[in-house]
């Protein structure tokens, strides 16, 4: 029986995770803009940008186009925002202690991450715009495509578990703390280093959720249909978008640092934090050079990508899981 | 409470029907980013895959023709300079040429090597220009920033020869206005340098990546046989295998004394065009090069004693960056042009966007359009293409283009 | 709260290109501020071609006839607060483009003259084409001007 | 996926970048004879309104208004392109290094030069700058035949503070005047 301190103290962590998610998206998101800008030869914008951006937006006019579908319009970017929310406090800092009722199940993590995409696709379809409706359908061509070997690739870890020895679970907490110690050697006992193949399928999946090159901008290029789904959007709702969409930098990293690179290690309070977030740091950083140094596929260079090298990465990794070599 | 339910109801299906129906038309443009210039593609598509194109120009028309015929030879030379930002040289080259040819003006030995040099220079810095555009549209954003970066060099070079980046107002009727000075020669050689050294980076850079192969490879094919009957020019015809180079065929300012080569490619789509251009950077930095060494070397005046225009007509053609440009004059004794006549290389290579897109991807489109380089500032004068069903028209002959453009 | 949205304003001004017409050799030179040398993202710009999301729209060229609806109708799409920067000489009164002496402008068949014919216009920046500086300094002027609120 | 050349040129330009400091520095790049806002020269122009005649944007206009006349350069429709400065037949106008043009007010953005207007002795009607007709004077008197360059000289003094229409009733006065025009009929 939980008492009301319980509540309260859940409560706490809630809001101290969106707080740590905030602040790292906020410092990811400058890295980001300003690590590509020294990669392109140029300087980059100060460490505030990405928060006057979001700012400005909220001061700007409110607007609804004419043709859109009012309701569900004004309704994605809740819904983004919302997912983004609460995939953010689900996904645990690289602690193994993470209190709460929710048993952190990768299963929700998945379904969350789907919706987070979804509210984009309901955006372009209920803007009415043709750009916005072309978005949606390369948005919904990107979930067909991503969320097979991702789903795979997120389920291997806790499938492994069973290997480990402390037995099957789909809570991610069981998760880092089964890496922690030694692989061979100095080699830590990541699931990097025991399923390599497994967490390049992931690292893909995530690097195109979270909007990054080659894959990631197909819905919203900027050359080829202004902004995608985002088209008609201006103003507070595309600022509730940009906020979800910063998001982003903390959610797909912790998840993947989570997974396949050991959390925080267990390390004790302060110091598995911050191990965690160097890791974080350290995928964003990946994330950017890649990103930078690369080409827009098409729609259809995405769909052979993941649903034939990727997925075989995964189903090559499940394989290997379930049949044990 | 169940009034606003039928009406979410009503609304979300016609959406859905809209959206599910076999095809339907995108418009691209008049202002779109990928553009930039006011022009405007009806593209029907079908899910991502384009068939059927209508172009419709004309939002850029300035009625230049008509001004020229108000101003003197002279204002007139501003005038055409302003008829196109990036080939700005290439039209007063024309269009000087053409008023020499009319009044029977030699140019001196040294006006013609710094005419040349400019307009390689600015070859050089239209087609940079390009390989930036192209690689941004197909989401290649740093390749654009570091081809951009190594842009500036050349216009470094053009401003400080002429005094400002675009528009150098370098040529005039019988010769140039400003001379090169011997200490300067070094200068540009240096950056010269600097530039042929990025064109290889941005060469062998285009030719590794998988993401650009992938993207431009075999898309926007323009058979060389159509090329040939829509009579394509410059880059575009080069890239499709026809063999034509106004500088080799028909020389003008120092074209007939300097060696160099024509570059052609086979397949005629997109990777080839960048193939070829690329190639060219090559060829106009040796040109350069060329024209710096006879300056050393050439002295006296740079313009040309200049008297009355008499009557008559002429045609004068100009390998602009973008194919060939011809201009035509007729002129009745007075200090202003008859009649003046321009046409441009895009007003031919825009057609070729009609046999290039359909059959390609929604995504494919920008670089495709952006592949023939188009002008939209040097088209819009008089014309007006339009195409109402690909699919059954089959050949257009070059009568057929200009009795639609009239 | 004002403050702190007017600091945002000013730190965060996203830019949209509209070519009206013209020899588009300023488009090129707006594309050029954007590049490695003046990278103007250093500033808070971003380069937003989409007319919804941008604060300034940076318009260039003559204003034809046959443009004129379609640069009102991009105006209209754009959120308040918004400004707009006239750059180069047609964008400011016609240019060479128009017939007319001085500030007389006269309309020629096609060109009805600057980009103010169409739609207000807070800056002018006039050259042709103005140097990337001078767009820099433009821009400033129009963030200044953002700052200070519709 | 081979992208050696991108990662390294990216890599290389990492501790390169090449931006200037413009806004809160100097300009990157600002070469001699930079074709910037002109320029009239006090000491120079003498008004004859050459430039205005030449100008490819009709940007230079003259205004006469009472005894004063107005050379102004409208630079929002300068084309910047140095025309005026080459034909001034007395280097009275040039083209400056001055590029920072932008202005929220474009009634101010104009460069201009004012001149007394001499005026007709008979009509009162204005002839031309005083400057200029002193220039005019100079160049005559330099290319003359000393041996007729006192005649001359008294004739110009008659003409001189004349305007074009009283010029020719004088020389109708004086019969010095062509035959074409009587024939025309000007007097009426």
């Amino acid at each position: 029986m939980a008492t009301l301190f319980d509540y309260l103290l859940i409560i706490t962590f809630y809001f101290a995770a969106i707080g740590l998610a905030f602040f790292f998206s906020w410092g990811a998101a400058w890295v980001f803009r300003k690590l590509s800008a020294r990669l392109q030869a140029r300087k980059g914008p100060p460490a505030y940008q990405p928060i006057a951006d979001i700012i400005k937006l909220f001061g700007k006019e409110r607007f609804i186009p004419r043709l859109a579908n009012k309701f569900l319009y004004t309704l994605s970017p809740l819904v983004a925002l919302s997912a983004i929310l609460i995939l953010s406090f689900m996904i645990p800092p690289g602690t193994p202690f993470w209190p709460g009722p929710l048993a952190f199940d990768l299963i929700v993590i998945l379904y969350f991450s789907v919706m987070f995409s979804l509210a984009f696709v309901i955006a372009g379809w209920a803007s009415g715009s043709p750009w916005g409706k072309i978005g949606a359908s390369r948005e919904v061509a990107m979930i067909l495509s991503v969320e097979l070997p991702l789903a795979i690739a997120l389920l291997i870890p806790s499938l492994a578990l069973a290997r480990v020895g402390s037995g099957f679970s789909l809570s991610i907490t069981d998760v880092i703390a089964a890496q922690e110690g030694i692989f061979i050697w100095f080699l830590p006992n990541w699931f990097l280093f025991h399923y390599p193949l497994a967490s390049v399928a992931l690292f893909l999946a995530l690097l195109t959720k979270s909007w990054m090159r080659p894959f990631g901008d197909i819905p919203e290029a900027e050359q080829e249909i202004f902004a995608g789904p985002l088209t008609e959007y201006g103003g507070p709702l595309l600022g509730i978008f940009e906020l979800a969409r910063l998001f982003r930098f903390y959610v797909f990293t912790a998840l993947f640092v989570d997974l396949y690179l050991g959390g925080g290690d267990g390390l004790i309070f302060p110091l598995n934090l911050l191990v965690f977030l160097v890791k974080c740091l350290v995928i964003v950083i990946i994330m950017t050079i890649i990103h930078v140094a690369s080409a827009r596929y098409r729609i259809s260079h995405a769909f052979k990508w993941f649903l034939t090298v990727c997925l075989a990465f995964a189903v090559f990794s499940l394989i290997r899981v379930l049949v044990g070599f | 409470m169940t009034r606003k339910k039928k009406t979410e109801k009503k609304t979300i299906p016609m959406q859905i029907d809209e959206v599910t129906a076999p095809e339907y038309v995108i418009p691209l443009g008049p202002f779109h980013p990928a553009l930039l210039e006011g022009e405007y593609f009806k593209l029907k598509v079908e899910g991502e895959k384009v068939l059927e194109v209508d172009l419709k120009l004309g939002y850029n028309y300035r009625g230049i023709m008509k001004l020229a015929e108000s101003r003197s030879y002279h204002q007139n030379m501003y005038l055409f300079e302003r008829v196109c930002g990036i080939c700005s040289a290439a039209h007063t080259t024309a269009y000087s040429t053409t008023v020499e040819m009319l009044g029977g003006i030699e140019l001196p030995d040294r006006a013609r090597y710094i005419r040349t040099l400019i307009a390689e220079l600015e070859r050089i810095h239209s087609h940079l220009l390009w390989a930036g555009v192209g690689m941004e549209l197909i989401g290649f954003k740093t390749l654009f920033m570091l081809i951009w970066r190594d842009r500036e060099h050349v216009l470094d070079v053009l401003e400080a020869i002429s005094g400002n980046r675009q528009h150098y107002a370098m040529n005039t009727i019988g010769g140039v206005r400003k001379d090169i000075e011997k200490e300067a020669i070094p200068k540009i050689e240096e950056k010269l340098k600097v530039l042929h050294k990025a064109t290889e980076t941005a060469t062998k850079a285009v030719l590794e990546d998988g993401g650009i192969r992938a993207r431009t490879k075999g898309i926007g094919t323009l058979d060389k046989e159509i090329a040939k009957q829509i009579s394509v020019v410059g880059p575009v015809a080069r890239a499709a295998g026809i063999k034509i180079d106004v500088r080799k065929d028909d020389p003008y300012a120092a074209y007939d004394e300097i060696p160099f080569d024509v570059i052609t490619a086979n397949d005629g789509d997109i990777f080839s065009m960048a193939l070829v251009r690329l190639g060219e950077l090559v060829e106009s930095v040796k040109i350069s090069q060329y024209c710096l060494d006879k300056l050393k070397t050439t002295g006296g005046p740079i313009q040309a004693e200049v008297k009355e225009i008499p009557p008559g007509e002429a045609v004068g053609r100009v390998e602009a960056p973008r194919g060939e440009l011809m201009y035509y004059l007729v002129s009745n004794g007075t200090n202003t042009p008859e009649r003046a006549r321009v046409r441009t290389p895009s007003y031919l290579n825009d057609y070729a966007l009609l046999f290039m897109l359909p059959g390609e991807s929604l995504a494919d489109v920008p670089i495709t359009v952006a592949s023939i380089d188009p002008c939209m500032a040097c088209t819009d004068r008089i014309c007006t293409v339009v195409n109402q069903d690909m699919r059954t028209q089959k050949t257009s002959t070059i009568q057929e283009l200009f009795k639609n453009s009239r | 709260m004002m403050g702190l949205m007017s600091w945002a304003r000013g730190k965060s001004p996203w830019i949209a290109v509209l070519h009206a017409g013209g020899c588009n050799n300023c488009d090129i030179e707006v594309l050029d501020v954007l590049t490695p040398r003046f990278d103007v993202e250093r500033l808070g710009v971003l380069w937003k071609q989409n007319p919804r999301h941008a604060d300034i729209l940076i318009t260039n060229g003559c204003v034809s006839k046959h443009s004129k609806v379609f640069i009102k109708r991009i105006y209209d799409q754009m959120l308040a607060p918004k400004k707009v920067v006239a750059l180069g000489s047609c964008a400011c009164t016609g240019g060479i483009y128009v017939e007319g002496e001085g500030r007389n402008v006269e309309e020629t068949h096609t060109i009805i003259g600057g980009v103010d014919k169409a739609i207000p216009v807070d800056v002018y920046v006039p050259g042709c084409p103005p140097k990337p500086e001078a767009i820099i300094q433009g821009v400033a002027i129009a963030i200044e001007k953002l700052k200070k609120g519709d | 996926m081979v992208k050696i050349t991108a990662i390294k040129e990216v890599l290389k330009a990492l501790f390169k970048p090449a931006t200037t400091k413009y806004p809160h520095g100097p300009p990157s790049h600002v070469p001699e004879g930079l074709r910037g806002l002109p320029q009239f020269k006090d000491d120079n122009c003498i008004g004859c309104g050459a430039c205005a005649e030449c100008c490819s944007a009709n940007a230079i206009s003259i205004t006469d208004t009472g005894d004063t006349r107005t050379l102004s350069i409208f630079y929002p429709r300068c084309i910047f392109c140095g025309r005026c400065e080459d034909i001034c037949p007395e280097d009275g106008i040039a083209l400056s290094e001055e590029f920072e043009l932008a202005t929220s007010d474009k009634k101010e953005a104009e460069v201009s030069i004012k001149f007394t207007l001499v005026k007709c002795q008979e009509c009162s009607s204005a002839i031309s700058t005083k400057e200029h007709l002193t220039k005019i004077k100079e160049r005559i008197m330099k290319n003359i035949d000393p041996v007729i360059a006192d005649a001359v000289a008294e004739d110009l003094a008659k003409y001189e503070n004349l305007c074009v229409e009283c010029r020719r009733k004088l020389s109708y006065q004086l019969n010095t005047h062509t035959q074409k025009y009587y024939t025309r009929g000007w007097e009426k």
